[in-house]
């Protein structure tokens, strides 16, 4: 066994001395290095009263701090004045570094999925009509969501008793799919040559419409949405 | 170095394990005041503790420690915590009755004929235990007397937030709604059923009906003129009305109950009873 | 950064184009004021990976580091390697300056200390191999305690009859004791030629007994880890 000892002491000659009116000041550079670490851990902005009352007798904190700004000048962090008392912040031009972004992807709901199928492909769309499309109350999370995703907005009034709000897609949806217009949308012949139309399993409960469909006839006279899909 | 029960946790009385012997509820204070005694008086913590303390008042290098004159102590310090009443742990207990085996191992010469290990590879593992424990005791010193985080070394101490941006990407390609709309639509197509009986007429009402009114067409009449109520206007319902009655009509005439008649191109179609 | 008018505003020439792969990385020394500004005002270490996902893109934080860390010598901060990341801390001979912001530790008991030495020096060890130097049980609390505050996990499970599971210290207990890795425990070399951290099981009649208490028994192979620490 070798020896184990005191290998991991303080430095008594800064340490043991530091607050005794007996002994000369450190010197500056040391009275530089004590602000710095002081500054560095403290919680607060420190003033140089507290620094003077935590440094070894003698120390002229003022001066400390002065060189001290003067040496992060330029850096990464400075040393900024705050009130009476002086802190180390993040340089200003670096704060974009001061957020990580965690990517998450998730998948979107069905009743997402539809409700925006929907809006892509009758817009302008009611929340009426939505829902009797897909045969469920459309829940306001789900519109909320997608406004909020920024793939659907408001569209303009409908001119029909109750003026109700329409719904549209946005340039951000068209970005994300990929898509020019809302017309590149495939049609329901392409959705069937895709094999997608024959998906349905035969047990899968037929639904009830909400609402009954002639409303939809005498709406928008200036974009049939169905037109796109009058394919048999 | 005074420690308390709670610093010597092999030493504090278990209550958990199963009780000796059925005590009743004097006996048992008695004997835990007796086992407070214990861990006040001794301290130790556990038989190897004490052997190292032992160890040390032989004042010798760890490595050149008499194992026989370390058992001898400990069996003496047995002795006298008996004389003293003092109920002494298990495996204080166990200790000894090992070290009093080691002790005549040693003392007796050495039996060609034994297996396993000779008294003195025991006596020496006992001896690296010993010093393991030590070597461990001033680790764990060091380890503790080091510039430790919050002691004398410090983290910053007005750590900058850092925005933790949560952003979302919502994975939906064309496919998927696609697919969304198709199962829509799929549940669209079946509806006709339903909904279509509004602007659809079908061929087999149509022959009811014309089956019904055909009795009464002596006279070549307009086929116009038995489309339903309500389905004369204009648009999908009359289109649609008209087809059906105009099947019908062929239906009834291949069956040879009525006679159809156009006089041209686009003129209107009209029909009447076969005369019989 | 002298003009801090701008203050709020990021940097375009920095901040816009940080992540963009088309924009050759910021030269070595915006590098650098990037990796002090993160570490600056970060309280865990930071590796060079998280530091390369904040940064921009082609940046070489471990470089930028090397340079950093060379810059902080004998300042009143140090930048210090811990484990597999970098933080600043306050140099060592300072501490004597912290009273105020010396955190009140709860003093471990000798248990715990000499549980914590074995599982640093030994690591991987299990507790029988804990037990077994020790000469004593070692009590669930103190385990428990010693992985509360983050200073020993769990490691693999031994591929040994029983398959007990190891424990290991982690990167916080580095960083407390102020070690670059475990490689630097001291006298780590020392104990090593002197054979004392060997694994050495003797047979049992050279075994020196040790009660063992019934709850340690016969621990179940697939119990999950934490088992081990539940109270009876």
């Amino acid at each position: 066994m070798t020896d184990l000892t005191d290998s991991d002491q303080n430095d008594p000659e800064i340490g043991e001395a530091a607050n005794s009116p007996d002994f000369p000041p450190p010197p500056l550079e040391q009275q530089e290095r004590m602000v710095e670490a002081i500054l560095f851990a403290a919680t607060v902005p420190v003033t140089t009263r507290d620094l003077a009352a935590r440094m070894p007798h003698g120390c002229d904190p003022a001066e400390a701090v002065a060189k001290l700004r003067q040496r992060y000048q330029g850096r990464g962090v400075s040393l900024e004045r705050i009130g009476d008392g002086y802190a180390f912040r993040t340089a200003a031009d670096l704060g974009f570094l001061m957020q990580s972004e965690t990517i998450e992807h998730r998948r979107l709901s069905r009743a997402a999925t539809e409700t925006l199928a929907i809006i892509a492909y009758h817009q302008p769309v009611t929340r009426a009509e939505i829902e009797e499309i897909r045969g469920v109350a459309v829940s306001r999370g789900t519109l909320d969501q997608l406004i909020e995703m920024e793939w659907v907005r408001m569209g303009r009034r409908r001119m029909t008793p109750g003026r109700p709000a329409t719904f549209v897609v946005t340039e951000t949806f068209l970005d994300h799919f990929g898509l020019e217009s809302a017309r590149d949308l495939p049609g329901l012949s392409e959705l069937r040559a895709a094999g997608l139309l024959e998906a349905r399993t035969p047990d899968e409960p037929m639904r009830v419409p909400l609402v009954e469909r002639d409303e939809d006839d005498d709406v928008d006279p200036d974009e049939p949405a169905e037109d796109l899909f009058e394919d048999d | 170095m005074a420690r308390s029960v709670k610093d010597v946790p092999y030493l504090t009385p278990v209550p958990d394990g199963p009780p000796k012997d059925e005590f009743d509820a004097s006996a048992v204070a008695e004997r835990r005041a007796e086992e407070s005694l214990i861990v006040d008086v001794d301290g130790y913590e556990g038989p190897l503790d004490l052997l190292l303390t032992l160890a040390r008042t032989q004042k010798v290098d760890l490595m050149k420690i008499s194992v026989l004159h370390l058992a001898e102590q400990y069996l003496k310090f047995v002795e006298q915590a008996r004389v003293l009443r003092i109920e002494l742990a298990a495996d204080y207990l166990v200790m000894a009755a090992w070290l009093a085996f080691l002790k005549s191992r040693l003392l007796l010469p050495p039996d060609p004929e034994a297996e396993g290990p000779s008294a003195e590879d025991m006596a020496a593992h006992l001896a690296f235990q010993l010093e393991r424990l030590d070597a461990m005791r001033q680790a764990a010193a060091r380890l503790m007397g080091r510039d430790r985080l919050g002691i004398s070394r410090f983290q910053r101490g007005i750590p900058e937030t850092v925005i933790r941006k949560r952003r979302t990407e919502w994975q939906a390609g064309l496919i998927d709604l696609m697919r969304a709309y198709a199962r829509l639509k799929t549940r669209d197509e079946f509806r006709p059923y339903a909904f279509d009986r509004h602007d659809v007429f079908t061929m087999e009402q149509a022959l009811e009906r014309i089956r019904k009114m055909v009795g009464y067409a002596g006279e070549w009449t307009d086929l116009s003129e038995f489309l339903p109520e309500g389905w004369e206007g204009q648009g999908a319902r009359r289109r649609s009305a008209t087809a059906a009655t105009f099947a019908a009509t062929l239906e009834l005439a291949r069956e040879g109950r009525l006679e159809i008649r156009q006089d041209d191109t686009f003129s209107p179609i009209t029909i009447r009873r076969r005369p019989t």
